[in-house]
């Protein structure tokens, strides 16, 4: 079961990274993007579950020492974090982008976008 | 001493966040370009002072050394190169800017995309941890993407993006190496990431885990540094962005996020072996060979000199690896190594020198005559001679022209390849070397020999502070080729052992 | 297990939501599909443990969304006609075979050595003695060991060193820990990261970029 | 017809919704070293409620509220305060280190700096944000005028 999960991730990976090389539409291509994302800060906070474990915070009244064995890894959460900001700013970054782009050519299909330019 | 390491870092990215504020009082307008200015010239003080010193490594926050909890800073010999390098290059382009930016809106943005870019590229050189190095890394990135279209151009917008998307995976193949690398160590710090790797191969053969980590970091900045089959958004983005920009892009950029952090990954990080050794020869040899032949055909100025930045930067690759295959070996020759070393490093800095020159008077060319395409110039020796002879020296180093640094840092590579035993690459690099040759005489013969065609004919000289920037990396062109060996004592032999050192003492105990 | 069929199950929700994204004629169903598989992201956060990814992932797909329909649904150009490039298809489906053939390996579906540690055993799950030790993270949370002795009472807490993030941090939340105060030098440059985006937005959100007649920098006329 | 903003329906939801947001953002970020959330999100969820105001109001109906150059300070001032903090420890020995007394776990007032950066952060992403969308908005019609 494992396994398939991972193998799962990289999946997702692939339809991101196919639909970057192969797709001509801007929006497709942010999508791509955004699929990537996803992808590789899923594969983070899979690799810190730990099997039973819970969040890495101390509730009130709970043993310290109790959710030191059995907490998750708290360390790539923390990293997904980052890349998630990371993912939003690059977002905005590529609707600002495509935006100008459809203002001087009046269309979303990079093909035509070359056409356009000659 | 010891404190002002995160300084360099600090210090552009606070000037660059107080200059959006300031700029929304109306009286300060002037205040930006000063500050820029002001924090470029702190950062090479600093960065220059920091090369006689021994730095051990900073914990930021104090979480460390005994434990390594927090983010570690590693300022070593190869750190402090870098530092010199990217802030030189800084300085020289902003002084550049201050007048070739005149014709752009809102130029305050400019400035604080520029200072956060310079000061993320400090800090990947500073980097001692791998996530660290990704977050910086995608700073500087994102900066960029955002500069390269500065100018809100067709052209230049689509670039952009294209550039945007393509560094956009490169950092998420990055990230999932890095993550690939956690799963198996538990550490994000390089040197416990690269104890726990030892560790590891001591207990068996090099597993598919760490393999596929490698492919992903290798292939990710390889991405990053426009090495050959990655190479496509290079050509467009370069020339699309404002000349100062082009120069940081082309002369620091591709290298500090890209060489530089393949250098640190292969050898501080995942040990030199051989493997990835093969990977990075051929990734130097394909980028030198094909960006070369690509840039004979060119006849924009700013396009022809991005392709010989891949060209260029091949040149560089191919030593390092070159030296990581020597060390990988199981009786290193130290001496080669350090040779091959030496010889891509110098060839770094040099490329980083000349380049940024090229880039520099291209915009200024292309600011008087208000184009770019070779044909279109000529006789520009007469009209603009500052900028001219700057460009010449430019254009003569990156040949390859004996008293020029571009001429000792390729004769110090191809030796150093002959040394290690790779006669054939080194026929190879003299033969892309003759090439290169053959492209800037062609350079020469169009922009500045010649009669001056009608773009060109009421062209006059720059600015006196374009020209201040163009004198100052072509000063350094001749400085450091006539100064080759004194540099190599402070500058890049502590740069060459660091990465050595790191690198001997993972091969010591692994298994073939 | 039962978390991990539910994990299989969303995971297997997204690749059909990404797959559906990417191949829809229509662009705003695109965009709606890729949003639907961000919100089964925070599902998966949740499940395993990360409610505060899941409220992240949760708000910054609303605002990501916002953005992106905005952006499909006033342009008129919203659907997709362009053919399939069988070139470039045929080379992602190579590589992308090549790469999950790599992923299959590295991950231990044929052999289990030297590949990523299963899924449910992290290195934070190995033992003190073992081949891998525990890694930082443990540190992070605190030795379990020396915790029991603190909420004993046979050690103080007086030196926090060793006792994780809730003593040496002073704070019960271990992930704001390591993002504030033991990584805070991360969050400076993702902080930094927004800020630059923001800026990059507004640099080509101008109306205008160069002061005077627009041009084309390669002598040709510049835009349509 | 978008300068008005939406319906009046819509309006008046906004105008009922867009403070609880605020503050659930506000929250968020406080008891971010307590709970999960923390800075960004709260950021994150403030720069949501500005949106709101935004499509809800247009851009000029907002304009009242939440301008372009506020954005911009406010956006630079979070950023600067983040660092200060940074510098703050630097000051005190060593870059980025945690100057405040920890404090007594699941207090308010606790994890030294923490809350501190937890609200700069919050400042700094959720002024940025907004000043995005706004950008964003105002460019929409400009593209509006072009297309035929």
């Amino acid at each position: 079961m494992g396994i398939a999960i991972y193998l799962l991730t990289f999946a997702v990976l692939l339809v991101g990274l196919y639909a970057i090389v192969a797709k001509k539409n801007i929006v497709k291509i942010i999508v791509g993007v955004l699929i990537l994302d996803y992808a590789v800060n899923m594969l983070l906070v899979l690799i810190g579950y730990r099997r039973g474990g819970g969040a890495p915070i101390l509730s009130r009244g709970q043993a310290p020492g109790e959710l030191a064995r059995t907490a998750v890894d708290p360390l790539p959460q923390a990293m997904v974090l980052t890349s998630i900001v990371i993912g939003l700013g690059l977002t905005a970054l590529m609707v600002a982008l495509a935006l100008r782009l459809y203002d001087k050519y009046h269309t979303f299909d990079m093909k035509e976008i070359r056409k356009l330019r000659g | 001493m010891q404190g002002i390491v995160p300084l360099l870092v600090v210090l552009p990215l606070v000037v660059a966040f107080g200059i959006v504020i300031l700029v929304q009082v109306r009286v300060l307008r002037g205040l930006p370009v000063i500050l820029a200015c002001f924090a470029m010239l702190a950062n090479l003080i600093v960065s220059l002072c920091l090369l006689g010193v021994q730095v051990d490594p900073i914990f930021v926050g104090g979480w460390g050394p005994a434990k390594t909890l927090g983010i570690q800073l590693t300022c070593d010999g190869m750190a402090k190169l870098m530092l010199v390098t990217i802030n030189l290059v800084a300085f020289a382009s902003v002084l550049f800017a201050t007048s070739y930016i005149r014709r752009f809106t809102k130029p305050w943005l400019f400035y604080s995309l520029f200072l956060l870019m310079t000061g993320a590229m400090n800090a990947v050189v500073l980097a001692g941890d791998l996530f660290n190095l990704f977050v910086f890394l995608e700073v500087a990135a994102i900066a960029s993407y955002a500069l390269v279209a500065f100018g809100c151009e067709s052209e230049e917008l689509e670039a952009s993006f294209k550039y945007l998307v393509l560094g956009s995976v490169g950092s998420v193949f990055i990230l999932m190496g890095v993550a690939i690398l956690y799963s198996l160590t538990g550490h994000l710090n390089m040197a416990m990431v690269h104890e726990a790797l030892r560790a590891l191969r001591e207990a068996g053969p090099v597993g598919p885990a760490v393999l596929l980590a490698a492919a992903a970091l290798i292939a990710g900045l390889a991405l990053k540094a426009a090495m050959v089959p990655f190479h496509a958004w290079l050509p467009d983005a370069h020339p699309s962005a404002p000349a100062p920009i082009s120069a940081m892009l082309s002369g620091v950029l591709i290298k500090a996020s890209g060489v530089y952090a393949l250098a640190r990954i292969v050898f501080s990080v995942l040990g030199a072996q051989s493997e990835y050794a093969v990977i990075l020869i051929s990734l130097g040899a394909a980028s030198m060979v094909i960006g070369a032949l690509l840039s004979i055909g060119q006849w924009d100025f700013k396009r022809l000199l991005a392709y010989s930045s891949i060209s260029q930067v091949g040149y560089v690759v191919l030593a390092i690896g070159v030296a990581a295959h020597v060390v990988s070996g199981p009786e290193p020759n130290r001496a080669a190594a350090g040779l091959c070393l030496f010889g891509g490093l110098f060839h770094l800095f040099n490329h980083a020198a000349f380049k940024s020159l090229l880039f520099l008077s291209s915009g200024s060319i292309e600011q008087q005559s208000g184009t770019r395409m070779l044909k279109e110039m000529g006789g520009l020796t007469r009209r603009m001679p500052v900028t001219s002879f700057c460009c010449r020296i430019g254009a003569m180093s990156i040949a390859g022209v004996p008293p020029f640094n571009g001429f000792f840092s390729k004769l110090i590579i191809v030796v150093a390849l002959a040394m290690a035993g790779y006669v054939w690459l080194s026929a190879l690099a003299v033969a892309v070397a003759v090439v290169t040759l053959l492209i800037f005489v062609k350079v020469q013969r169009y922009v500045l020999e010649g009669e001056p065609g009608p773009k060109v004919a009421a062209a006059r000289e720059a600015p006196a502070m374009m020209c201040v920037g163009l004198v100052i990396l072509a000063v350094v062109c001749v400085a450091s080729g006539l100064a080759m060996v004194f540099l190599r004592e402070q500058l890049f032999d502590p740069a060459s052992s660091a990465l050595l050192d790191t690198a001997k003492t993972i091969t010591m105990g692994a298994t073939p | 297990m039962g978390v991990e069929l539910f994990i299989v199950a969303l995971i297997g929700f997204m690749l059909l939501a990404a797959l559906i994204a990417v191949e829809a004629r229509d662009l705003l169903s695109s965009v709606i599909c890729v949003g639907a598989a961000g919100f089964a992201l925070s599902v998966i956060d949740l499940l395993v443990g990360a409610p505060d990814l899941a409220i992240t992932q949760v708000v910054v797909e609303v605002v990501a969304l916002v953005l992106l329909i905005r952006m499909v649904v006033t342009r008129s150009d919203t659907s997709v006609t362009a053919p399939r490039d069988a070139l470039r298809t045929g080379l992602v489906l190579l590589a992308g075979g090549v790469i999950l053939a790599a992923a299959f390996f590295a991950v231990g579906g044929v052999q289990r050595a030297g590949t990523m540690p299963p899924f449910g055993e992290p290195v934070l799950a190995h033992a003190k003695g073992d081949k891998v030790p525990p890694g930082v993270s443990q540190q992070y949370l605190g030795d379990p060991d020396e915790l029991d002795k603190v909420s004993a009472g046979t050690r103080t807490a007086d030196d926090p060193n060793g006792l994780g993030a809730a003593y040496e941090t002073g704070t019960a939340n271990a992930v704001m820990a390591i993002l504030l105060d033991y990584r805070a030098y991360d969050t400076l440059g993702e902080a930094t990261i927004i800020f630059v985006s923001i800026l990059g937005a507004y640099v080509i959100l101008r109306p205008k970029g160069r002061i005077g007649p627009e041009e084309g920098l390669l002598g040709r006329k510049g835009s349509a | 017809m978008m300068t008005q903003g939406m319906s009046l329906i819509v309006k008046n939801t906004a105008k009922l919704v867009t403070g609880f947001i605020a503050v659930f953002g506000i929250y968020i970020a406080m008891t971010g070293h307590l709970s999960p959330g923390g800075g960004f999100a709260g950021g994150v969820i403030l720069a949501a409620a500005a949106v709101l105001v935004i499509l809800a109001f247009g851009r000029r109906g907002a304009k009242g509220l939440i301008t372009d150059a506020q954005c911009h300070a406010w956006d630079g001032a979070g950023a600067l305060a983040f660092a200060v903090v940074a510098l703050c420890g630097y000051f005190s020995g060593q870059f980025f280190v945690n100057f405040i007394p920890r404090g007594k776990v699941h207090d308010l007032a606790s994890g030294g700096m923490i809350p501190l950066a937890n609200l700069a952060i919050l400042v700094k992403v959720g002024a940025g944000l907004a000043g995005a969308f706004l950008a964003l908005a105002a460019f929409r019609r400009l593209g509006m005028g072009k297309v035929a």
